[in-house]
């Protein structure tokens, strides 16, 4: 009844038996305890779940298990590296731009995304492309404040 | 006084687990064995239920059971136990749990649910509380007087009336006859969600010995125990409620939850864990939101500005269960003058039953309404009497040390500093210099003042307190019982202590599930009061440790313990550091060269206890029903378009007197967060329902929360710091405060600037539009010709 | 039966994934009713959730080389298959330099992550009211390519939506392009957006103008203001007739407020929307008209 | 939503009258039925398939005589039921009146939809609701004739 798919997650091949109404994030949760992956509306409202899906950032709720198969994902448990926080994660917590922490995942991810591909991003090109995650507890300015100060070490990197 | 951590702003210390994706929350976590619960909810508003056909649902493969009402007619609750588990006889609304099926996986839980067949017998529907209250209006709970209340409220059996609060102070009669303006107005609130992200979900496992493990995305631990123990019959010590990392409460996860059902859901299938987790729909329609409301209002004031007259009726819609918005409308009535000085007043406030989806407290509970009211009566009496908005306040301010509340408690001298929180907000906001002209011509700029008070809504009796034990190396395990939400009150409580044993903060732990069984007892984390009470309770614990460290090392250094110092994680002898012991040398205990050994482990308690608090007169309402009083301020500079409706803010100000900021940065971060879901709240949120009841709009798309895109263009955030004399570093609560004084100050900046009463939350664009046609025709007329004549093409982004 | 559909889950299907065009046709003509086809999803699984939808097969063109095509052609116009993403609609410079309300609308249709799945054509076929992608499509012309086993049809995209939930789509066939008529160097575009407080549009309008025929070519397409776009005939032949253009765009706008149909409903009243059509007539068209 | 109509048939009103208030004889008129029970109330529950658009989906739908008086031919219903995620609750009003020979049908129908359904299509479920019930009268005027 089930098919096996096979997918690279944060780096390491993950193999899967999983059914052909299954949604992406709810393999990725249950099967692959991947749990910094949160859902908040399930219908891709909340950008909770965003994830990078070969490299560009989907909603994981709009997404069927078996459609990706052979992909590569990565989530924020990918970001740091040998032990060492990505600089937008140091960033995060250096600005306080947390605070439930529920939606933290997503806003990290996407905000690393964004820096990489736009280290030098304006405020408006930060609000345009977080404008699909949404945090409650408003931490919004922190998390605007924190790509800012973070970007300094994208730019080096975009230059390296 | 120079602090090493108290004033600091020291980045949250959960930050690491957030970031990294390695916090854990009840989402998710998974026992062995775990099997998954889903609601059968009512698709009627009111209605006897004839029959449930569980066959068919039995039949799905991977289907353990289907319970139904009728197998645990429990009755639950906090403040009111009025609420089924399941539907017993009658569905009250439409999103009422019916029945609940288990089964080993989600998947088919959710296919099952569809194949419970339930039979109605339709009965009247009563969606408006105005309806419930005639005299002959159907009952919607027919039993009232059996339910177990706290002894705090009122309910009145035989109505639909969950909770009648009353206040009478002076004689407002005479006061409104010796007034030279009288004013009379309405306003309204509508239905809004909490939509905290991480959904209420459960994990409970009722084990056969009668042991009841409970894991909960809920604000705190013992009213969880405390709610099923009184209601299920269990004893306390067989209930162990455990709270992990938790993705947002505001007030919401605060009642009534879902552990006693899937206590009882765990019990029935068999002694297996099972799990809940609400969907986002079932947010909207199933769970507890904050109460719809009305307020008829009537205020009398002299010529000189004088507040003299207040008689206000708040009527709550609370749904079809109270619980905790009896507390609510309790806290409505008490807060009704704000931070005036009122001498004449009388509050009704009625929390009433309708055919609607239960309510609870949220971010303020009782005082964001009360201050709904008041603020905007302020202005409209300011402009009739032609004084200043921010005269006409400053005027009428309570005078800490003087004044008494309209409960007739006397506010003490060190409750903070109103005045200054007045000019602070006036200057910030450059009060009386006009705005500048908006670049269209068709839009108008205004700024608006709102003044806020709030003290914890709570029993008099609610206590916290604290252990705090040592390991071996000097590091300190705190066990605290405060709710993690995303506060940041556990940071700025490591502050504390760190400062005050002189050690480095990463000595400090805190863990971060908060466990009945091994945290120590707080009463609940609502109201603002984390940071005070618990704080109390941690200073003391401090207290009590120091004095057992203190008392060995005053034996082991030859020294009267007064002359001892807590240093760099030293206790030294004053103006003699070099005779010391490390903190490591005494915490377990001291042993001397020869092996020989004084003192043992070092384990510090702490309680707080409100002792100047008490029940309020059932009659009069007076009493004193606080611990403390946070004076606060809400300015704006907004941008309103005459055509569609729209406000923008420019510019929101806020000051807050909070005795003592512990942490600035995470003192910013509450404050911004307030004024962004205060700016939700009051320009976008509301929970619309059809003419049968249904919810119509239950999801994000249609039911809009401010995005990062929608952010006030900049945000001033202003302290001041009148020591709360018994407050921990003279520090006052602030998380629900800062939300308050939104919604009136943008009332008011319209209704100051062009005159347009908004009376009614949401002020959204359609609502305004509607407004500024009746109110100012003339107005709109004038935008129009100017918006269709305009020289200058616009660049408007998308 | 419970209240509003709170399901997490999703109703079983059988997934395909044809590897060509061909063969997603067969699938697609045997199953028929049966089955739905699926580009980025987004629509398709949110209708699942919400038991809209229950099909018994769902076949994923993702895959199929053809579809993923965007190509513009002088003469020609621009054909954008059936998975092209928003995404790559909103970077492709074609559509930003000369398809103005295209891009506009693709840029305020949804947030960026959404976009990176969502694809236009998914978009059309959708066919909720609120959805901004065919609205600048009616407004250049636009014609859907629709495919079965045996035939290939054309058809326009206004004809295409006939209301909330109902295309003109047999169930054995499939929407495999959108083609964008090449656009004179002269004709202007815009789209413009209401949304305030709402993740959907309250209304929205794209306008099309060729001011250097004789007569004028205009077209005026609101979207999200009835149960499906709506044109403004009247409006446009003011604007097509009358000399003095300040004076046409605010009597088109006031025209175009009456003449078209407009529905309440959960976002909005009849009156409320009537009078956002106005403002953005006026906006849009002495925007295009350079009206000053 | 607020809907009537009226259609003669060419029969004597006691006929249509016996046609009318028999459940087991009209539920084979309701388009999409798919199974069905009466009880002895005439109470009546039904599986009906229904397509609106593209969405298809099966209701499960009941109903009860609320009123019903064959002396001044006038019959009553409650209809409910429920499919695709939405529910839906109204009342149906039937008069018969003699018009020489044939009857006259006036149907008076007070219909609600609630969930994702009505808030989605909404509009044109009007359009789809006329239908139905048109298709209905046919069908009773045909099985009479």
């Amino acid at each position: 009844m089930g098919r096996w798919i096979t997918l690279t997650v944060n780096g390491s091949k993950r193999r899967v038996e999983v059914k052909d109404n299954e949604i992406l994030l709810d393999v990725l949760r249950d099967k692959l305890k991947v749990k910094s992956v949160k859902a908040a509306c399930w219908r891709g409202e909340c950008g909770l779940c965003s994830i990078l899906l070969n490299g560009k950032l989907v909603k994981s709720c709009l997404v069927l298990a078996v459609e990706v198969d052979g992909s590569e994902i990565l989530t924020v448990e990918g970001l740091a590296r040998d032990g060492e926080l990505a600089p937008i994660q140091r960033s995060f917590i250096e600005h306080g731009a947390l605070q439930c922490g529920f939606c933290t995942p997503a806003f990290v991810l996407a905000s690393h995304k964004l820096l990489e591909e736009n280290p030098s991003a304006s405020e408006d090109e930060i609000k345009e492309s977080l404008s699909g995650i949404v945090c409650r507890c408003g931490t919004y300015y922190e998390i605007i404040e924190a790509i800012k100060d973070a970007s300094k070490h994208y730019q080096v990197r975009k230059k390296v | 006084m120079s602090f090493k951590y108290v004033g600091k702003p020291i980045p949250p210390q959960d930050g690491f687990l957030k970031v990294t994706g390695t916090a854990t929350y009840t989402f998710d976590l998974e026992l062995p064995g775990m099997l998954y619960a889903k609601l059968v909810t009512s698709t009627v508003p009111h209605a006897r239920i004839k029959k449930i056909d569980v066959s068919r649902a039995l039949g799905v493969p991977g289907v353990v059971r289907v319970v139904t009402g009728k197998e645990y007619p429990y009755r639950v609750g906090m403040y009111a136990g009025d609420r089924d588990l399941l539907a017993i006889d009658k569905v009250n609304w439409v999103g009422h749990p019916v029945a609940a099926v288990i089964a080993e996986t989600l998947e088919a839980a959710e296919k099952a649910i569809d194949l419970v067949d339930v039979e109605y017998e339709e009965l009247p529907a009563i969606f408006d509380p105005l309806e419930a209250l005639k005299p002959d209006a159907l009952l919607i709970h027919e039993k009232m007087e059996e339910y177990r209340h706290s002894p705090a409220f009122k309910p009145i059996p035989g109505t639909n009336i969950a909770n009648k609060f009353t206040l009478v102070r002076g004689d407002v009669e005479k006061g409104f006859r010796e007034s030279d303006v009288v004013l009379e107005e309405e306003f309204h609130i509508s239905h809004v969600s909490h939509c905290y992200m991480e959904v209420q979900n459960v994990i409970a496992h009722y084990h056969l010995d009668g042991t009841v493990e409970i894991w909960t995305s809920w604000q705190n631990v013992a009213p969880v125990r405390q709610i099923m123990a009184l209601s299920l019959g269990i004893p306390h010590n067989k209930i162990i409620v455990r709270i992990p990392y938790v993705g947002g409460g505001f007030g919401g996860k605060a009642g009534l939850g879902w552990e006693a059902l899937v206590a009882i859901l765990s019990k029935a299938a068999g002694h297996r864990p099972v799990k809940l987790v609400l969907s986002r729909k079932e947010q909207f329609s199933t769970a507890a939101v904050r109460e719809g409301f009305h307020a008829f209002a009537k205020a009398g004031f002299k010529k000189d500005g004088t507040f003299n007259a207040y008689s206000v009726r708040f009527i709550l819609d609370a749904g079809a269960y109270a619980d905790y918005t009896v507390n609510v409308g309790r806290a409505v009535g008490y807060s009704a003058d704000g931070c005036y000085e009122i001498p004449n007043i009388n509050v009704e406030s009625l929390t009433v039953y309708t055919n609607k989806i239960p309510t609870t407290a949220l971010r303020g509970f009782g005082y964001p309404e009360s201050h709904w009211v008041l603020e905007q009566i302020i202005d409209r009496a300011a402009k009739k009497l032609g004084i200043d908005p921010s005269e006409i306040r400053r005027k009428n301010l309570v005078k800490p040390g003087h004044s008494h509340t309209c409960t007739g408690e006397r506010l003490r001298e060190d409750a903070g500093d109103p005045q200054k929180v007045l000019k602070t907000l006036v200057d910030e906001i450059g009060w009386g210099k006009p705005s500048e002209n908006p670049p269209e011509p068709w839009k108008v700029r205004a700024k608006g003042l709102s003044l806020f008070v709030k003290g914890p809504a709570q029993p008099p009796n609610a206590a916290a307190s604290a252990i705090l034990k040592f390991n071996e190396d000097a590091s300190i395990d705190l066990l605290i019982a405060t709710g993690n939400f995303g506060q940041g009150t556990v940071t700025a409580l490591m502050q504390i202590v760190a400062e005050e044993f002189g050690l480095p903060l990463e000595k400090v732990r805190v863990d971060y599930v908060r466990d009945t069984h091994k945290s120590a007892y707080t009463w609940q984390t609502v109201g603002s009061r984390g940071l005070f009470t618990d704080g109390i309770a941690i200073l003391k614990a401090i207290e009590d440790a120091k004095n057992q460290i203190f008392t060995v090392a005053s034996e082991v250094l030859r020294c009267p313990k007064d002359q001892l110092e807590l240093v760099d994680g030293e206790v030294r002898v004053k103006g003699k550091p070099w005779e010391k012991i490390p903190l490591q040398d005494i915490v377990m205990g001291y042993t001397y060269p020869n092996g020989n050994s004084i003192g043992g482990p070092v384990i510090g308690r702490g309680v707080f206890m409100s002792t100047h608090t008490t029940y309020l007169d059932p009659d009069t309402g007076q009493g004193n029903p606080t611990i403390f009083h946070t004076f606060g301020g809400t300015a704006v500079e907004l941008e309103l378009d005459l055509l569609t409706g729209e406000i923008n803010i420019l510019k929101a100000v806020e000051v807050l007197d909070l005795g003592k900021v512990i942490n600035p940065l995470l003192v910013k971060q509450q404050t911004h967060g307030g004024l962004i879901m205060g700016t939700s709240i009051s320009l976008y949120e509301e929970i619309k329902f059809d003419e049968r009841g249904w919810v119509v709009n239950p999801n994000f798309t249609s039911y809009y929360l401010v995005r990062i895109k929608d952010l006030p263009r900049e945000v001033v955030a202003r302290y001041i710091e009148t020591p709360q004399l018994d407050g921990p570093y003279g520090a006052r609560g602030i998380g629900e405060l800062t939300m308050i004084g939104v919604a009136p100050a943008i009332a008011n900046a319209i209704y100051n600037s062009i005159g347009v009463k908004l009376d009614r939350l949401p002020m959204n664009p359609e609502y305004v539009w509607r407004a500024l046609r009746e109110q100012r025709p003339d107005l709109v007329e004038e935008a129009w010709k100017r918006f269709s004549k305009y020289e200058k093409i616009v660049e408007v982004t998308i | 039966m419970s209240f509003g559909a709170p399901y997490l889950t999703l109703p079983e299907f059988t997934y395909h994934k044809p590897k060509s065009l061909k063969e997603a046709l067969q699938l697609l003509n045997e199953f028929r009713d049966e089955a739905k086809v699926m580009a980025g999803g987004v629509g398709l699984i949110a209708f699942m959730k919400e038991r809209l939808l229950a099909p018994n097969h769902v076949i994923d063109i993702k895959d199929i080389p053809e579809l993923k095509i965007i190509e513009y052609r002088k003469g020609e116009g621009l054909k954008i298959g059936a998975t092209v993403t928003m995404s790559e609609i909103e970077k492709h410079d074609i559509v930003r330099e000369k398809y103005v309300a295209l891009h506009q609308a693709v840029k305020a249709g949804s947030d960026p992550i959404i976009k990176n799945r969502a694809t236009l054509v998914g978009n059309i076929c959708e066919a909720i009211p609120w959805v901004d992608g065919p609205v600048p499509l009616i407004a250049y012309n636009a014609e859907l390519e629709i495919m079965s086993v045996d035939n290939v049809r054309r058809m326009p995209v206004s004809e295409f939506i006939k209301g909330p939930v109902e295309i003109s789509l047999e169930p054995n066939e499939i929407v495999t392009s959108v083609y964008l008529p090449d656009l004179p160097p002269e004709a202007k575009s815009l789209f413009m957006k209401f949304n305030t407080g709402s993740e959907f549009a309250l209304a929205t309008l794209a306008a099309y103008v060729n001011d250097s025929k004789k007569p004028r070519d205009a077209r005026l397409v609101y979207g999200a203001v009835s149960t499906k776009p709506v044109r403004a005939y009247e409006a446009e032949k003011i604007i097509l007739t009358n000399k003095n253009i300040s004076e046409a765009v605010i009597l088109a706008a006031e025209k175009a407020s009456k003449e078209i149909d407009v529905i309440s409903d959960v976002l909005a009243t009849e009156d409320y929307r009537r009078h956002l059509v106005k403002l953005l007539t006026i906006n849009v068209l002495s925007r295009i008209f350079e009206v000053g | 939503m607020k809907f009537e109509g009226k259609l003669a048939v060419q029969s004597r009103i006691d006929k249509v009258w016996n046609f009318i208030s028999d459940p087991e004889k009209v539920i084979q008129c309701i388009p999409g039925i798919e199974d069905y029970s009466v009880d002895e109330e005439k109470r009546v529950t039904a599986k009906v398939k229904v397509s609106i658009g593209f969405i298809k989906g099966i209701f499960h739908a009941s109903s009860r005589v609320l009123e019903e008086d064959p002396q001044r031919y006038i019959a009553k219903l409650n209809l409910t039921g429920s499919g695709a995620g939405s529910g839906f609750n109204g009342t149906v009003e039937i008069k018969l009146t003699s018009l020489d020979g044939s009857t006259q049908i006036a149907w008076l129908a007070d219909v609600n939809v609630s969930g994702p359904l009505g808030s989605l299509a909404k509009p044109m479920l009007e359009g789809y609701v006329r239908r139905i019930v048109e298709q209905l009268f046919d069908c009773v005027k045909q099985r009479l004739a």
